[in-house]
Parts: C-alpha cells; sequence; structure tokens
C-alpha cells in the first residue's frame, strides 16, 4: 500500500543526496550525502525483501566504511576543492557522453523489461539471515573463504601503507 | 489522463534509480578533484550496482543477487581499508589530495 | 485494534517513558554518586531532588544556543539531532514483556519485532559515531575535532568485540530476532536456576556477557572509556562548543545509549523479562514485597521526627501511598501478567544502569593508546575464542 | 606382489638423503646411508629372486600410466626375466662391492666436505637407481629413462673432479658422444612405436614373432640399426667409442662401476633384450657383429701401446666390449651376456686393482713410474694377478669360459671373424700383462714410498677375485637358453686350444719383452716406427673427429648459425619488433598522461561503446 510513495521518497532522497554528493566541493559534506544514498538504499533493500542485506548495508557500508571515510577525511583535516578547475575539456565531452549513456540505458531497460515485471513488498521471502547463510555457506563457500583472505589482504596491505617508515 | 501512480512499483524504475545513482557516481569521478570524493564515487557507483543486484535478485526470486551485492560490500570494505591507506600515505609526502598532482605515474 | 493506532499509542508510551526515563537517569547518576562520594547529590529542587531534571530542562530551553563563528551551520545543527534519533531509535526492537491481553487486546510488550532485531541495533549503533564525530569537526575546534576523531575510531575498534560477544549468544539461541532471543531463554535448570545465556547450556555466555557491557562502556563513551570527552585533556571533547538545547540533546542521547544498551543486553544475556526464579516458589510476590516494604518505610519514616526538611513532612506519606498502590496495582489479576515482566526487565536493567553509574564513580579513565591496545589486543582476541568455543561446543551438541 | 620397485627405490633414496643432506651429515652417516641403500637393495634383489623361482615366464608389475596421447600409451612397469635377473645380480653384487671398496678409496679425498664426499656417494647412489630402472624395465621409455639417467650420472661422475679442465672436458665429451647414441636410440624408439603401436617388450617381441619377415624386413632392420647406434654410443664401440678412455678421468671406483662392469653393457643388454627384434633383421645382426670385432681390434692394438695403467684397461673394456657385440652379433646372445658378468667380475677387480695400485702410489697412473711393486704391495699383486689371469682367458678361469663361448659362436657364423679374434685374444693376454709386469716386476722406479690399501678395499678386491677366477662355472648360457633363439655352436676342442694358446702366447710375448728383455720393446717400436706412433697416437681418431666433424660443425656454426641466422636474421627480427614496439609505445605513451580521471574516462568510454554496440548489433533480441 506504502510501496510506491516509500519508493518514490527514499529514491528522491537517495538521487538527492547522490547529486549532494558530486556538488558538495567539501569532501565531509559528500561523505554525509553518501551516507544518505547508503541509508535510503538500504530502505529500498527493505522493500526489495532484502532485510539481512539492509542491515549489512548500514553496519558495513555506513557505519564502518563511511566512518573510515570521515574519519580520513577529519584526520587530514580535508578542505574543500579550489574552485578553478584546469581541465574542463575533459568533463565537457565526458559528462555529455554519460548522460547520453544514462538515456541509452533507461531506454534499454524500459524496452527490455517487461512492463508486468513489478516488485511486491512481501513477496520475496528470501532476503532474511537463514537463506543466506546457507546459501554462502554451501553453494559459496569457496568465494567467501576468498573473500576472508581478500581482508585478511587488504588488512595487511593497509598496515604495511600506514607505517611510518613508507 | 492524469498520471496515474502504479499499485506496485517495477522493476524498471529500480533498475532506472540504479542507473541514475551509476551514472551521478562516474560523473562525480570525473568532474571531482579531491582523491576522497573521487573514492566516494566509486563507492557510490557500487552501490547503484548492488542496488540492480538487488532488483533483479527480487524479480528472478533467486537470493544469488544478495550474495552478491554481500561479496561487493566486502570487497569494497577491502578497498576502503587499503585505498584509505594509500591516500593517506600519499598526504604524507605530498601534503596533497588533489587527483590531479598525483599523476608521477607516467612515461 | 488497527495495527497502527496500537503501534502508535505503544510508541507513544514508550517515548515518554523512556525520555522520562533519561532525564532521571541524570538524577540517578548524580545521586549515586553523590553517595558513592559521601554528598548528598541534588537535594534542593524538590524531595531529595527529585525536580531536579525538570529545572535542569528549563535551564537548558532557556539558555541562549550559541552557535560559533565559522562553522558549518547545518552540519553542526545536525549532530545533536542525529545523536538522539539515532540513539531513540534502536529502542524499537527491545521487547520489553511477552505477548499479552490487555483490554481485550492482545499485543506483544514492546514496539515491533523485526527478523533481524539484532543487526537492527549493531546497524544504529554502528551508525550513532556519526553524531559525535559530525559534532566534533563541525564545531570547528581543535578540542571537538579531537573528541570526534577519538570517538570515531574507538567506536570502530570496540564495535568488533560487541558483535561478536553478541554472535556468541546467536549461535545459541539460533535466531536475530529479540522476541525469539528471549524465548529462547525461558526454563529453569533443575527447575530453579534460569536458562539465561549466561548460564547457556553448552557454554555459559558469563564471557560474552563481560565482553559485551565492556565494549558497550566504550560504545557509550562512559567512564573508564570516555576519551571522546575527557575534560582533563579536551574541555568538554565534541561537545565543547554546544550549549543549551543541542548540548542537551547529545546528554540525551548518552542516557538513550545507555539504557539501550542495557536494554540489549538484558534480552540478550539475562533472560529479558524471564523471572528470577520461577513463579511457583512465589517470584510474582517480589515486586508486591518490594514496592509495599518502600512505602511502609516512608510512612514509618513519615511518622518518626526524623525530618530533615520540612517537606518531608507531606513528601514521605504521599509517596508511601503512591508505593503502595503500585504494590497493590501488581496484585490486580488483570495487569498482573503485564506488569510483572516488565518490572523484571526493569529491574535487570536497572541494576545495569546502575553498574554504568557506580563504574563511572569507582575507575578513573583509560589513556588512548591503552584503550586502543585493550580493545585490539586483548578484547578482540577473547571475544574471537569465545565465539570459536561457542561454535565448537554448539556444533559438538 | 614382489615390490620390484623397491630395488632402485633404495638407491634413489639414498640419493635424495645423501644429495639433500648429505653436507651437514658426518661422513659416516653419508658412508651408511649410501652403502647401506646399496646392500639393502642386493638384498632385496635377492630376496625377490629366490621368491620368483626358476622364472620360466617374464615377472610383470604394473605401476602406473605414465603417458597416454594418441597412440603413445605408456605405462611405468617394471619387469623381471632371466635376462634381467643375470642384470639385477651383476648391477646390485658389483654395485656393492665397489661402494665398499669406495669408502676407503675415497675416503683421503680433501676439501670441503671431504672432497665431495657426500656428492660422490649421491651420485654413485643414482646412478645404481637408474641402472636399475634401466635393467627393470618393462618397455622401452623405461628404459630410455634409465638409460638417459645412468648417461647423467656417468658425465657427473667422470667431471667429479671439475676443478680439472680435462675432467671437465672428458664428461662433456661423454655426455655429448652418447648424445649422438641417444639420437638414434631415440629415433629407433619412434620407429618401433609407429611399426609396433607399442614400446611394450613383450607386445613388440610378440607382434615382431607373428609379422611376416619378408613385409617388415626394412623397417626392423631400420630399427635395429638405429638401436645399435644407441648400443655404440652408450657401449663405446666404434665410431663412437671415443669418450670411454677419456672418461677414464672420473675416480677408480666411477671407472670400475659404471665404465667397465655396468653402464657400458646397458647396449649389450638393449642388444641382448631387442635380440627377437635382431633375429628378423640379418643385415643388423651381421653389422653387430663386425663394428663388435673392429672395435675388439681396434681397441687391443692402441692398448697394446698405452703408458697410463687405466687407458690399459680402459682401451681392454672397449676391446672386451666389442667381444660382446661379437657375441651379439653372431647369434650368441647368452655368450654374449655371460662375458659381460664374467667382464664384469675381471675387469672390475682389474680397475679397483689398478686403483689399489693408484691409491698405493698416490696417483700415480703412469706405468713407467711404477715397477717392482710385487714386494711392497703383495695383496694388490695377487689379486691384479687373479684378474690379468681371468682376462687373458687362461683356463679354467672365468674369462676363458665366456670367451670361449663367443669364439666358438663366431666360428661357427663365419671362420675368418674367430681368426681375427683369436688374434685380439692374443693382444689382450699381451697388454694386460705388459701392464702387470711393468707395474708389479722389475725395479721400482718410481720416487713415493707405496703402502697396501686399507682392508675396506682389498676385501671387495677379495671377493671380486674369487668371482674372477671361478666365475666361468656360472652356467650363465645354460640359464639364458630359454630366452633366445640363437643355434647352440659345437663344442670343438681344437678351436679352444688354438684360443687357449694365443693367450698364452700373449702372456709368454709380454714376459718376453717386459722382463726378460727390457730392451726388446724399444727395438720393436722402432722398427715399426710409423705404425707405433699410428697406434699410440689411438690412430689418431680424436684429431679426425676434431678435423671432420668437430671443426666444420663449429664454423659452420660461427659462420652460418651465429652471425647469420642468429645475430642477421633472428637478433633482426626481434630488434625489429623492439623497436617497432618502441617507436608505437612512444605514440601511445602519450595516452598515459597519469591522471586517474582521463584513464576513468577511456574506461568509460570502452563500457559505452560496448554497451552500445551489444544493444544495437546483438543484444536486443
Amino acid at each position: 500500500m506504502f510501496d510506491v510513495p516509500l519508493f518514490l521518497t527514499f529514491a528522491a532522497i537517495a538521487v538527492a543526496c547522490a547529486i549532494n554528493l558530486v556538488l558538495q566541493t567539501h569532501p565531509i559534506s559528500s561523505a554525509l550525502s553518501l551516507v544518505g544514498v547508503m541509508g535510503s538504499l538500504a530502505v529500498l533493500y527493505l522493500l526489495l525483501g532484502g532485510q539481512f542485506i539492509a542491515a549489512v548495508q548500514l553496519i558495513v557500508y555506513a557505519g564502518a566504511i563511511m566512518v573510515l571515510f570521515v574519519f580520513v577525511i577529519m584526520l587530514l583535516n580535508a578542505g574543500a576543492e579550489k574552485r578553478p578547475s584546469r581541465r574542463v575539456l575533459g568533463a565537457a565531452v565526458a559528462l555529455p557522453l554519460l548522460f547520453t549513456a544514462a538515456a541509452l540505458g533507461a531506454v534499454m531497460i524500459t524496452t527490455q523489461i517487461p512492463k508486468t515485471a513489478a516488485v511486491k513488498f512481501g513477496a520475496f521471502q528470501l532476503g532474511g539471515a537463514a537463506s543466506i547463510g546457507r546459501e554462502l555457506f554451501t553453494r559459496y563457500l569457496l568465494p567467501f573463504e576468498v573473500t576472508s583472505i581478500l581482508i585478511l589482504i587488504a588488512i595487511l596491505g593497509a598496515i604495511v601503507l600506514a607505517r611510518k617508515e613508507i | 489522463m492524469p498520471f496515474q501512480l502504479p499499485a506496485e512499483v517495477p522493476l524498471s524504475w529500480y533498475l532506472i534509480l540504479s542507473a541514475i545513482l551509476f551514472v551521478t557516481g562516474a560523473a562525480g569521478f570525473l568532474i571531482r578533484r579531491n582523491i576522497i570524493t573521487v573514492f566516494m564515487c566509486i563507492e557510490l557507483m557500487l552501490n547503484a550496482v548492488n542496488l540492480t543486484f538487488i532488483s533483479f535478485s527480487n524479480a528472478l526470486g533467486k537470493v544469488d543477487g544478495h550474495i552478491f551485492s554481500f561479496f561487493v560490500m566486502v570487497v569494497a570494505a577491502a578497498e576502503a581499508a587499503v585505498g584509505l591507506a594509500i591516500i593517506l600515505t600519499v598526504f604524507k609526502n605530498r601534503a596533497t589530495l588533489e587527483i590531479d598532482e598525483v599523476s608521477s605515474l607516467k612515461l | 485494534m488497527n495495527f497502527y493506532v496500537l503501534s502508535l499509542i505503544k510508541a507513544a508510551l514508550v517515548a515518554v517513558v523512556l525520555l522520562t526515563l533519561c532525564a532521571y537517569l541524570v538524577w540517578i547518576e548524580r545521586k549515586v554518586l553523590g553517595h558513592i562520594q559521601l554528598r548528598p547529590g541534588p537535594y534542593r529542587v524538590g524531595p531529595h531532588g527529585l525536580l531536579q531534571p525538570l529545572s535542569d530542562l528549563i535551564k537548558l530551553l532557556t539558555k541562549e544556543g550559541v552557535i560559533p563563528a565559522n562553522v558549518n551551520t547545518f552540519l553542526y545543527l545536525l549532530a545533536p539531532f542525529l545523536a538522539v534519533l539515532l540513539a531513540l531509535t534502536s529502542i524499537v526492537v527491545i521487547p520489553f514483556g511477552p505477548e499479552v491481553e490487555v483490554f481485550g487486546v492482545r499485543t506483544n510488550l514492546g514496539l515491533t519485532d523485526l527478523d533481524i532485531g539484532i543487526l537492527f541495533i549493531l546497524a544504529i549503533s554502528s551508525l550513532g559515531v556519526y553524531g559525535i564525530a559530525i559534532g566534533g569537526w563541525a564545531s570547528n575546534n581543535k578540542y571537538s575535532l579531537l573528541g570526534g576523531l577519538r570517538s570515531s575510531a574507538q567506536m570502530i575498534s570496540y564495535e568488533l568485540p560487541l558483535a561478536l560477544a553478541i554472535a556468541a549468544p546467536l549461535l545459541i539461541v539460533n535466531s536475530l530476532s529479540f522476541r525469539e532471543m528471549v524465548m529462547g531463554q525461558q526454563g529453569y535448570w533443575f527447575g530453579i536456576l534460569p536458562k539465561w545465556n549466561i548460564f547457556a547450556a553448552p557454554f555459559p555466555q558469563i564471557f560474552s556477557f563481560l565482553i559485551f557491557l565492556i565494549a558497550a562502556f566504550a560504545e557509550t563513551n562512559r567512564i573508564p572509556f570516555d576519551l571522546p570527552e575527557a575534560e582533563s585533556e579536551l574541555v568538554a571533547g565534541f561537545h565543547t562548543e554546544y550549549s543549551s538545547m543541542m548540548f542537551a540533546a547529545f546528554f540525551m542521547a548518552e542516557y538513550a545509549n545507555i539504557a539501550t544498551i542495557c536494554f540489549v543486553a538484558t534480552s540478550l544475556f539475562l533472560g529479558g523479562w524471564t523471572p528470577l526464579w520461577p513463579a511457583q516458589y512465589g517470584s510474582d510476590f517480589v515486586p508486591p514485597i518490594l514496592l509495599g516494604g518502600a512505602g511502609l518505610m516512608l510512612l514509618y519514616h513519615a511518622s518518626q521526627a526524623l525530618r530533615t526538611r520540612k517537606w518531608d513532612r507531606y513528601s514521605f506519606p504521599v509517596l508511601g501511598v503512591v508505593f503502595l498502590g503500585l504494590a497493590a496495582l501488581f496484585l490486580v489479576p488483570a495487569l498482573k501478567p503485564v506488569l510483572v515482566p516488565l518490572f523484571w526487565f526493569a529491574a535487570k536493567s536497572g541494576i545495569l544502569i546502575f553498574t554504568f553509574v557506580w563504574i563511572r564513580g569507582t575507575l578513573p579513565r583509560f589513556r588512548y593508546d591503552q584503550l586502543m591496545r585493550f580493545a585490539w589486543t586483548f578484547l578482540f582476541p577473547i571475544s574471537v575464542v569465545n565465539l570459536l568455543i561457542t561454535g565448537l561446543l554448539v556444533a559438538l551438541t | 606382489m614382489q615390490h620390484l620397485w623397491l630395488i632402485p627405490a633404495l638407491p634413489f633414496a639414498g640419493f635424495l638423503v645423501n644429495g639433500i643432506f648429505g653436507r651437514r651429515m658426518p661422513k659416516a652417516a653419508v658412508t651408511a646411508t649410501a652403502t647401506g641403500s646399496v646392500l639393502l637393495s642386493l638384498f632385496w634383489t635377492v630376496k625377490v629372486l629366490l621368491g620368483l623361482g626358476t622364472l620360466e615366464h617374464v615377472y610383470l608389475e604394473r605401476y602406473f600410466t605414465w603417458l597416454q596421447s594418441g597412440i603413445v600409451n605408456v605405462s611405468f612397469d617394471f619387469a623381471v626375466d632371466r635376462l634381467s635377473a643375470v642384470m639385477l645380480l651383476i648391477v646390485t653384487g658389483i654395485g656393492s662391492l665397489i661402494h665398499i671398496y669406495a669408502i676407503g678409496y675415497m675416503g683421503h679425498e680433501h676439501g670441503p666436505n671431504h672432497g665431495g664426499y657426500y656428492r660422490f656417494f649421491a651420485y654413485m647412489n643414482l646412478f645404481m637407481f637408474f641402472m636399475l630402472v634401466l635393467v627393470l624395465a618393462a618397455n622401452y621409455l623405461v628404459l630410455f629413462v634409465g638409460w638417459e639417467g645412468v648417461g647423467l650420472c656417468s658425465y657427473l661422475l667422470i667431471g667429479f673432479y671439475f676443478l680439472k679442465k680435462s675432467a671437465g672436458d672428458a664428461g662433456k665429451k661423454a655426455f655429448v658422444v652418447n648424445r649422438i647414441g641417444d639420437f638414434g636410440f631415440s629415433l629407433g624408439m619412434f620407429l618401433i612405436l609407429i611399426h609396433f603401436g607399442s614400446l611394450d617388450f613383450g607386445s613388440v617381441f610378440g607382434k615382431a614373432a607373428t609379422m611376416s619377415p619378408e613385409a617388415s624386413a626394412g623397417i626392423i632392420t631400420a630399427i635395429c640399426l638405429l638401436l645399435l647406434v644407441g648400443a655404440t654410443g652408450k657401449s663405446a664401440q666404434v665410431p663412437l667409442y671415443v669418450w670411454l678412455p677419456d672418461a677414464m678421468e672420473g675416480p677408480t671406483p666411477v671407472s670400475a662401476l659404471i665404465h667397465a662392469a655396468t653402464m657400458v653393457t646397458a647396449g649389450v643388454y638393449m642388444v641382448a633384450r631387442s635380440s627377437a627384434l635382431f633375429e628378423l633383421a640379418p643385415v643388423a645382426k651381421e653389422t653387430v657383429a663386425i663394428v663388435g670385432l673392429v672395435t675388439a681390434v681396434l681397441a687391443a692394438t692402441i692398448g697394446l701401446t698405452q703408458w697410463d695403467i687405466k687407458k690399459v684397461f680402459a682401451y681392454s673394456t672397449v676391446s672386451q666390449l666389442g667381444y660382446m657385440f661379437l657375441g651379439l652379433g653372431v647369434g650368441a646372445y647368452s655368450a654374449g651376456v655371460f662375458h659381460i658378468m664374467t667382464h664384469a667380475f675381471f675387469k672390475a677387480l682389474l680397475f679397483l686393482g689398478a686403483g689399489s695400485v693408484i691409491h698405493a702410489l698416490e696417483g700415480e697412473q703412469d706405468l713407467r713410474m711404477m715397477g717392482g711393486l710385487r714386494s711392497k704391495i703383495p695383496l694388490t699383486c695377487f689379486l691384479l694377478f687373479c684378474a690379468s689371469i681371468a682376462i687373458a682367458g687362461v683356463p679354467p678361469f672365468s674369462g676363458f669360459h665366456s670367451k670361449d663361448a663367443i669364439l666358438l659362436a663366431a666360428h661357427h657364423h663365419a671362420p675368418w671373424m674367430f681368426w681375427v679374434a683369436v688374434v685380439t685374444a692374443g693382444m689382450t693376454a699381451f697388454y694386460v700383462f705388459r701392464a702387470f709386469f711393468l707395474a708389479f716386476l722389475g725395479n721400482y722406479r718410481g720416487q713415493g714410498h707405496p703402502h697396501e690399501s686399507p682392508p675396506v678395499m682389498t676385501a671387495p678386491l677379495g671377493v671380486l677375485a674369487l668371482l674372477s677366477l671361478v666365475g666361468g662355472y656360472f652356467d650363465v648360457p645354460h640359464y639364458l637358453e630359454p630366452m633366445f633363439h640363437g643355434g647352440h655352436a659345437p663344442h670343438e676342442t681344437s678351436l679352444v686350444v688354438i684360443s687357449v694358446a694365443a693367450g698364452l702366447t700373449g702372456i709368454g710375448l709380454a714376459f718376453l719383452f717386459y722382463v726378460a728383455k727390457p730392451g726388446l720393446p724399444d727395438a720393436v717400436s722402432r722398427l715399426f716406427g710409423p705404425v707405433y706412433r699410428l697406434v699410440y697416437y689411438k690412430y689418431f681418431v680424436d684429431e679426425a673427429y676434431d678435423a671432420v666433424i668437430v671443426h666444420p660443425a663449429r664454423d659452420g656454426s660461427t659462420a652460418v648459425l651465429w652471425r647469420g641466422v642468429d645475430a642477421g636474421f633472428i637478433d633482426g627480427i626481434v630488434n625489429g619488433v623492439g623497436s617497432v614496439a618502441r617507436s608505437v609505445g612512444g605514440g601511445l605513451r602519450q595516452i598515459q598522461s597519469g591522471y586517474i580521471r582521463r584513464y576513468a574516462a577511456w574506461v568509460l568510454l570502452g563500457s559505452i561503446v560496448i554497451v552500445a554496440a551489444a544493444s544495437f548489433l546483438g543484444g536486443a533480441r
């Protein structure tokens, strides 16, 4: 019943925050905008039936990764970007291309996806922790273990990079 | 005929939203000059992709999309850890966050 | 009854109780600290300073809210709002009591019951850092910035042992829902010892509980981990530049966080609303006896000439009657199934909250490097080991 | 299951232990590992052979499929029949004795790790491993593994004193010359694979027996000749014998084990193993006989003139190997194999005895610097006498029996071969006793103080001496008879008398020349000046090879292959590619600006193009 209004609300928040992220000159404002995008995406995930992934989105993305970003921004005391951009040419070429591509994508989506395909709230029941966990530890066990190794490597890399000597 | 809201959200809306977010992220990548902001634009693109995964997962009634986006998040976390460490090191050595000033990796 | 109406009523009730509780937590803290330090604490406003929170509220509301120059106004104002919002949000998944029937309406005592309630709590608490970090950054003050930095690093660090400590009882109860979590702790060993998670079957979760409590102290920025607002180093840390209601908001967020985390600990480890011993041994009569005893004691003191203040002549008898009336409420059969679980929940949470204050009155503050080392080299490893042992034992049984 | 694999595996384990840990192991442990593993291998061989009984049929053990590709289907199998049983006993038995001998001989080496003591034993064990694989192989490819492996070990051990240039050169020479032979062997193997579709001895010989001789005579002749090329390389036959005399640069136990008793007989073994094929190719068989005969004569004449005691024995080895080939070529396979065995006994004894002499003289190998050693090292003198009398073909000692069998078969095949061989036998007796008399009789001409070798060296010599004396009574030909189709030569007493007389004449002449009238040799050599020089310089074969093959090959390679093909053509291509890549890269590197966002824009552009192409060209269904 509230599907459409909720979707529209949070989609609008997400788009607004995303645009704000790009337009703000100060990194911390951008970071907070990104947190806003992530939060509204979490709500959209809930609408799509992904409870677990919504919680993980908040915990991992908003709660850990973005905190790290904020921390780094604060640590480096990063200021706003300086106004004049030397290389506007690239952007002038790339941005129209980009929006052409986006329009192309939208056309493709609207023509390719059946009109009847709709997201019915509550229809998707597999988004809980149980079903995801079952898949993760059976079919996707090897990728899961590989990602744990990846994380280990990332930790080591971060430690090595953050040492004082380098 | 006045515009009538559908009773349920069409799948294409989610995909278009995801496309918009992705394009915004890509545009940000191209026009921002602060390394951290550029990095955040990458995260935005990853998020957009995640939304696509989840939407298709819903449409297909399979849980695999969730798994994929879970992995995307894990990779994003690792990427953030290493990337931010690199940014810290760059800042320590060059005292700049301007992405165009970090361009010595060329012939 | 309509789902929405019912939810609204419950939300309003919880909000009122929680906000009042937050306000009175300040009074409790000051009072307990005072007694620990052999002084009476607030005493002037109202009997035993009972109206002190009210006067504080009035004071803070009427003070001028100073916004320093050269700050990012939007973020500066957003920070306390965010802090309070996130602190109050977590309460929605806490179950205060079982499913009961009041006035012909069946409902859960609690706002909602998410399948992923525990993940929800983790998500919200991980977001909690933003209020402090943004506040510290937006104040445009080096002390505030340092406070915000410390807070974000500290909360990320302690989030890990916290999550790992929560994961261990999850393995035993096998659910992410708080209500199922509490239901899983029903029953008694040998008919007398409660099957709470700290006494759980394969591996008693006492270590998880202690890790959780320690990490909770850090997550709520309480002594001995209150580095973000360490007054001896950072003036007042992240809220140095805040005044009036914005300051109050941070304050309230802190107490709301304490309350929430104590509720969570109660639900996860102490069996939620489950009584300490079975009802057939008379656990239902504990609240009326306690409350009635308190009322009778007040009446006794009122009858004595032992009055330090002239207000006591009126307040003691009145309060005594109120307490007796509360005790009587617990004996009303219609209300008993509602009130008794609430009492046990409140009692356990109250003891935990008292512990928070007690620790504050007892322990000194860590140094920052000690704090981080403690998290990464002690707390994190033992929480991993604890989780592994629990997992192993659960897998074996 | 008899666990044949244990026989080679034990020395291999010894090799691994010594090769990996030997450097840090005490000398005694190295010794124990190396010698123990070979002794265990001998023990296991005996146990297996006892367990297998009379070996009426081939005993085969299959381990695993090694190669499987198209028609090539090779499995790693070991097999034992009577032929390999004899060879197994020779290899492990002589190998054990020589390992024990080497403990004493190598014990005085100086330098780090006792002059590579552990390295020596590791190589020796590795050699034992490969030789046993060669003998046990149940198909040509596994045999080839052992074949190549023993070649490798031979190279390593010839060049054991690698600080000496001559030793390194000799090793390389052995390796290169062997390559030529191996090339022939490989080609022969490919032909076998194509023609028979298998490399297993059983199926190859089975098919060969059922094929009509006329249809496949040509190809089988080709196969046999190619195998013969391989055998001439490994067994030092004309024209590939030149490496063996130089191989004496290696330590004497190596000369005894590898270059006298075992490895060089691998060619003989292989030809005997392939007798079923050779029987179908009379031309090839005749070639074998002639090659053997020529080698025997040639080497024997060279042996007459050499002054280095080891060189004398080396040419003697070549000559005796020629005898074996002669035996094979005239169809007396069992006699050839019999001669392998007796030759292993007395030639190992000769070498080890020579080693004992060299050891006593602290490295002196020149016969002119010896003399009169009989009183100084009597035990060695006696042992060497046993060996000499055995090789000279004096009845009833071992050399007499095997050589006689070959001579009889040769007479049966073609009488002129018999007469040539008899003359050669006389020469054999002459040069062996020449060396013996020069070393032990007369007056001592050197400066050092000779001393008798330790018992650890003389004890194996004693065993070998005993075997040299009585080894002729092991009736190997009879034991092997069912293996081969060759006819049995009739026993003719007159021929036996002739050959024995030739041997005794040789001994007598040697006594006359070097004991009775010491001035006579010089006179004779002056009399036959040019001939003597020709023989003394080994018919100038090395020089001829140098002039005809090595120099043209080297100069041609330098001029054409190096300057022309490599420097001009190949380097030109490589440099051209390099410079093109460099110039293209110089242009392309403008793209690599270092600006990350520009790269991102390129990536984006590419993605857009791909998406557009996919959607417009084929994606939209």
